[in-house]
């Protein structure tokens, strides 16, 4: 039975959950616009990183150079479309 | 066909190593996609209209149920997956049945939460706010579904088959498909929903 | 609206009606005649259920032409109705729509599934690949494209075109202002193409990434094969936004929501936003594998190596990363303050280096060279100067304070078909005449392919150059009409004078493809052009299996290196190869979506929730299904390439 | 053959370049106001400089297909190997690089000159003229004089102009091209355009942004006249011109095309301009009642169309 629940992946289901814990101390308590936001940022982004690297075992074959180019490529395309277009919309209106 | 044997099971043929590599770049365009619905749904949030806005509307308890089921859906799928390597079917298949018990559960959930919506006037047509918020929630719900759909026809295949190279291939790819499903939720439970009441 | 009245075309002319008639009769000649032939089973076994990446692409070449001239029917008529001041040819209705399906079909049926055809035959036979990564989700690709487009094309005879311009900007494109289904037609109809294409762009990166020859490290590709990997990784992350997009307008169609509305907080200026973060990376897919055409021909007939192969592909890189960055230059007059118009106006700007650095790197590759001018090489010849001119006005319009002048002008046209045009048709054309030979067994005529070339040229030169002009003079493009006081007469007339010059060119392609398969000899080997990358070095008409054994390569040239430094590209024996099955799954999965999307647009529910299970149903059954493929076997190897060689032999 | 076609396309080349300089000159290219001149100005620089490069790379072209072309080599000739030259290519990216840099300091300046008062009028205060759009005619309302214009602009010369556009349905772009540049009107948003004339004539305006079946016509004219003669103008109007009332503007707002007419008082009073931020809540009560105003507009516009 032990075999079945590798440690490895019962430490990472407990750090998301320390992680969702901490995200949910924005709704809880006050904070300001900015820290709040950073701590989201921060605990989304790392338990992100926690999924792809621990539980997709995306770094485990000889491909895994595309995989995280292709990851990082489509992250940074992401925020450029999602901050470019605050920029244009809302930001610079 | 040549089965490395000295592989997984998932990666044992050069088929099956294509699928996984493609279905990294799927992945990749569905982080475009969902990106996309992020970029409207921040350009919107503001734009309320005549209806209420999102802070009037959201309840931390369902977003929390939803997320401590979808965070243990992701668990309980990468152990199913651990299993398969272990070359143990019945351990395989029990964690495939608990992740599709709680993605079930997840959606269930997710209705409550839209049928509260509707009910307290945000449902779709009401403002660009809420149309970009149920867009959003919406695609990652019927993304959870078709996924729901999907594990099942694995788990048949699995019993079936038994945990060959193909049967092993695409309950691997699945697990890639479910875990990502979770990193979206994260984002939105971040970025909509706690942003939202901060 | 009654339930019937939605099918009627609601700006019925003369030409609907003849174009119905046309249409009509043209489907059932074609459909009397497969059954006359006794041909419906060859077309059902051997194209419609096939998975050959080659027949696949051959059957993308086969829709873009017909779209090319189905496109370049729309730009004449325009082109005619505006040589005249105050023309009756067509109303401002039906001005609207020709405008529309015109840039729609050019941009997304036309370019698109040209380079897609050089995509699929080209990149396995460059890469010395057996097929695609994934043929039967290059089949199912094909058919989803094929059906968006017809979607597309029964619209002006069911229900009535689109008619709010290519680019669909709400909230004109919205129920208020566009009240037929028109609209419907474009949201769904590309909607359908481009899940298609994002599925192509998925296809092919994996193939390149993985299905390489022994030896071929990335920095050894051919530059097409680059070109082709670099596009199809702008289409992965572009289309997505695309499939968004389009969903959004649906809803605000047909569901009543407010993306982008006038009321309810809606806002029309999200969707031109988000439409150009995906219609200016779009630009680049389509012109980045005309790059690489470019890159295959000239050097081949300059007989030399490309120069600066490494600046070449990092230049791609750099524009991949860059087309995401510059969307908003085609709103700079949307009311965002100077600082983000800076911000856009400067990336853009930034994109003319490594574009001017691949110019410069052709240029170079002439230097020293032994150039013999062919067809293909004519084509590129022109493209140099022709494209220059068309990205250097680019550069004007990204200055943004210069560009509140240039916007929705006529400048702006002939600047996009000034790039469009002698970048990416140009090299589909020399592409075409290139790689026909290797596709067919026989070559174009030269001499008429070089007459094309240059009426083709003289014509675009009369047609685009005085669009400048008067856009500079104030003529705003989808004007459909305009007074003579404006001057604008004399140069829309030379204007539609090259329109027609341009017409008569594709008339003589035409005229050259008929000569040619009547009269262009057959023997003339697998080699015609004295050619230097893979795609050359196995049998015309390629196997199915395109190499009998798997290619060694060890440079960037190697077919070249094998003719001239005895460089050994086939080792080994002949093994069985591994083939996929043919399957019909993707043709009629995309023939439900095709009922779907009809349904959809017609807001038949009913029928949309059957074609919608129906499309579950099938992607079921494809889970389900166990096909392991087949193998060719050895002796059949043996005899076909006999044979093959055979016929080489006899032409060599 | 080839000669022939050498010497089209010289043809060609002369007769546009007779055109662009030729007797009548283009509009954009014939300023009437700071802005436009600046405009003007920048066009001209990057036609020459981009005129440079098409130069130099037809030179360079022509030259080597001169030079190497297969029946100016011997037979036996192999052309060389030759990967690349870091001296060069850092040359072809160099060069480049200056240029745009260059033409971004221009671009950059201008772009903040073009959003703010024309230079020269820093110190007067700026006329406020709202233009709005509605199929297919333009609304012209002057608070300040409590005056309201059809499809005509009336404007003094030597005053900078603050147009704030917007529109009743689709998008439209508000465009002047001898005063200076275009710049959208829209449904939900106010965008500010600054114009000046200097000198008094007659300029053609238009929406530059396709907008519909009557999309072509959607002009008007602008005169530009002394201050005396603009004050004139004002007075004559206060006292023949009819009031605007609100029936009448519904009527006015209707699709079609209308030619030239003109009220004292402004739409401004009954049917207030979207000058409001959608989200937050302080504006709340202002949007709603708008809102409604808007839906009222719409319900309307939308049995216009299905008549048709």
């Amino acid at each position: 039975m032990k075999e079945l629940f590798p440690i490895k992946q019962v430490m990472g289901f407990a750090f998301s959950l320390v992680l969702t814990v901490v995200a949910l101390l924005v709704y809880f308590t006050d904070m300001s616009y900015t820290v709040g936001m950073t701590v989201l940022l921060v605990t989304a982004f790392v338990q992100a990183g926690l999924q792809v690297v621990v539980f997709m075992h995306a770094g485990e074959t000889k491909d895994k150079g595309s995989i995280y180019l292709n990851i990082y490529y489509a992250l940074l395309i992401a925020l450029v479309t999602i901050f470019g277009t605050l920029l244009v919309l809302v930001w610079d209106m | 066909m040549k089965v490395d044997n000295s592989l997984p099971l998932e990666y044992s043929t050069e088929e099956n190593n294509l699928k996984i590599l493609g279905f990294w770049i799927f992945i990749g365009a569905e982080i475009m996609l969902f990106a996309t619905l992020f970029t409207a749904y921040f350009t919107l949030v503001n734009r309320t209209g005549n209806g209420p806005t999102g802070a009037e509307i959201f309840e931390i308890t369902p977003v929390l149920i939803e997320t401590i089921l979808l965070l243990t859906s992701s668990f309980t799928i990468g152990l199913g997956i651990h299993a398969m390597r272990l070359n143990k079917k019945k351990a395989t298949m029990g964690f495939f049945i608990v992740t599709l018990i709680l993605g079930l559960a997840f959606l269930g959930v997710e209705i409550y939460e839209f049928t509260h919506y509707v009910h307290v006037g945000a449902g779709l047509q009401v403002s660009a706010f809420t149309a970009a918020l149920l867009t959003t929630l919406g695609t990652h719900g019927l993304h959870v579904t078709l996924g729901l759909f999907w594990g099942f026809f694995i788990l048949l295949q699995i019993k079936k088959r038994g945990l060959t190279p193909e049967t092993a291939n695409k309950s691997f790819i699945f697990s890639l498909y479910w875990h990502f499903l979770d990193i979206i939720w994260i984002f939105i439970f971040s970025f909509i929903y706690l942003k939202g009441m901060m | 609206m009654d339930f019937f009245d939605r099918f009627a075309v609601p700006h019925p002319s003369f030409l609907i009606y003849a174009s119905m008639v046309g249409i009509g009769l043209t489907m059932l000649a074609i459909v009397v005649g497969i059954t006359y032939f006794k041909k419906w089973g060859y077309l059902w076994r051997e194209w419609i259920t096939t998975v050959d990446h080659k027949r696949i692409g051959i059957m993308y070449l086969l829709s873009a032409l017909l779209m090319l001239f189905r496109g370049g029917v729309d730009g004449i008529m325009m082109r005619y109705q505006l040589s005249m001041p105050e023309n009756t040819f067509l109303d401002s209705q039906h001005y609207n729509e020709v405008f529309t399906t015109h840039g729609v079909v050019m941009i997304l049926f036309m370019a698109m599934p040209f380079i897609i055809f050089f995509f699929n035959y080209l990149v396995p036979l460059q890469i010395g690949a057996r097929d695609v990564a994934f043929p039967r989700l290059n089949a199912l690709s094909f058919w989803l494209f094929f059906m968006g487009m017809g979607l597309f094309n029964i619209s002006f005879i069911v229900g009535g075109s689109p008619d709010a311009g290519w680019t669909s900007y709400f909230p004109l494109a919205g129920n208020e202002f566009s009240t037929s289904v028109g609209t419907n037609y474009y949201m769904i109809a590309i909607q359908i193409a481009g899940i298609g294409t994002l599925m192509t762009g998925i296809n092919f990166i994996t193939t390149i990434l993985k299905m390489r020859a022994p030896g071929m490290t990335l920095m050894k590709m051919p530059m097409f094969t680059w070109s082709a990997f670099i596009a199809n990784v702008i289409i992965v992350f572009a289309f997505p936004v695309l499939t968004v997009l389009l969903a959004m307008g649906t809803m605000d169609r047909l569901f009543g929501t407010n993306f982008f509305t006038t009321d309810n907080g809606g806002m029309d200026m999200l969707w031109a936003n988000l439409f150009w973060v995906w219609g200016h990376p779009e630009v680049y897919i389509l012109i980045l594998p005309a790059f690489g055409l470019y890159s295959e021909i000239i050097p081949t007939f300059a007989r030399r190596n490309l120069y600066g192969y490494t600046s070449m592909v990092a230049s791609m890189v750099i524009i991949s990363l860059l087309s995401f960055f510059v969307w908003a230059h085609h709103f700079f007059t949307m009311g965002q303050g100077p600082l983000a118009n800076s911000i856009f106006s400067i990336s853009t700007m930034a994109i003319a280096v490594p574009t001017g650095v691949k110019i410069f790197n052709w240029l170079f590759t002439l230097w020293k060279g032994k150039i013999e001018f062919t067809t293909p090489m004519l084509y590129s010849v022109l493209f140099i100067p022709l494209f220059t001119l068309g990205g250097v006005t680019g550069v004007m319009l990204a200055m943004s304070a210069a560009d509140y002048q240039y916007h929705n002008t006529m400048f702006l046209v002939a600047h996009f078909h000034n790039v469009i045009i002698p970048g990416v048709v140009y090299a589909m054309l020399a592409g075409l005449t290139f790689y026909w030979p290797k596709i067919f067994g026989f070559m174009l005529n030269e001499r008429l392919g070089k007459w094309t070339a240059w009426t083709l040229s003289i014509g675009f030169v009369l047609a685009f150059i005085p669009m400048y002009i008067t856009g500079l003079d104030g003529q705003a493009r989808r004007m459909y009409t305009y007074s003579e006081s404006t001057g604008f007469s004399l140069l829309n007339m030379v204007s539609f004078v090259g329109a027609a010059i341009m017409a008569i060119a594709f008339v003589l392609l035409v005229y050259n493809i008929y000569y040619s398969i009547r009269y262009s000899p057959r023997n003339i080997g697998s080699d015609p052009w004295d050619a230097r990358s893979l795609e050359w070095a196995t049998h015309t008409p390629v196997p199915e299996y395109n190499f009998a054994i798997t290619p060694q390569v060890a440079s960037t040239q190697a077919f070249w290196d094998s003719k001239k430094n005895g460089h050994e590209l086939f080792k080994g024996d002949i093994e069985k190869i591994h083939m996929p099955n043919n399957s019909g799954l993707p043709f009629i999965m995309s023939c439900i979506f095709f009922v779907f999307g009809f349904a959809m647009i017609f807001s038949i529910w009913p029928l949309a929730i059957i074609t919608l299970i129906g499309i579950l149903a099938c992607m079921t059954y494809r889970s389900f299904e166990k096909d392991h493929g087949r193998y060719i076997s050895v002796e059949e190897i043996k005899e076909t390439e006999k044979r093959l060689r055979g016929a080489k032999n006899e032409g060599r | 053959m080839k000669l022939k076609m050498k010497w089209i396309l010289l043809t060609m080349v002369i007769t546009i370049s007779t055109v662009l300089t030729g007797c009548e000159p283009l509009l954009v290219l014939d300023p009437k106001g700071p802005q436009a001149k600046t405009q003007a100005d920048d066009i001209m620089l990057s036609i020459w400089l981009m005129l440079g490069i098409v130069v130099v790379v037809l030179a360079i072209l022509v030259f080597v297909l001169l030079k190497y072309r297969a029946s100016n080599q011997p037979k036996d000739y192999e052309p060389p190997h030759i990967e690349g030259n870091h001296l060069v290519e850092a040359i072809c990216v160099g060069i480049p690089i200056l240029i745009v840099i260059f033409l971004s300091i221009v671009s950059v300046k201008s772009n903040y000159e073009v959003e703010a008062t024309p230079a020269g009028y820093e110190d007067q205060e700026p006329l406020i003229i709202y233009a709005s759009s509605s199929n297919w005619k333009w609304h012209f309302s002057y608070p300040e004089e409590n005056i309201e214009t059809v499809n005509y602009l009336y404007i003094p010369e030597d005053r900078p102009i603050e147009f704030k556009l917007y529109s009743y349905g689709p998008i439209t772009s508000f465009w002047i091209p001898q005063l200076g540049g275009q710049k959208y009107a829209m449904s939900d948003m106010i965008t500010t355009l600054h114009l000046a004339a200097d000198q008094p004539g007659e300029f053609m305006g238009r929406n530059a942004n396709f907008s519909g079946a009557g999309f072509a016509e959607n002009t008007f004219e602008v005169t530009a006249m002394t201050p005396a003669e603009y004050q004139e103008w004002v007075e004559e109007v206060h006292e023949t011109a009819p009031r605007l009332t609100e029936e009448k503007f519904e009527e006015l707002i209707e699709p079609g095309h209308l030619g030239r007419s003109t009220y004292t008082g402004t739409h401004l009073e009954f049917a207030p301009p979207p000058e409001h931020d959608h989200g937050s809540s302080d504006t709340e009560v202002e949007e709603d009642s708008h809102s409604e105003d808007h839906e009222k507009h719409d319900s309307q516009d939308t049995n216009e169309h299905s008549n048709h």
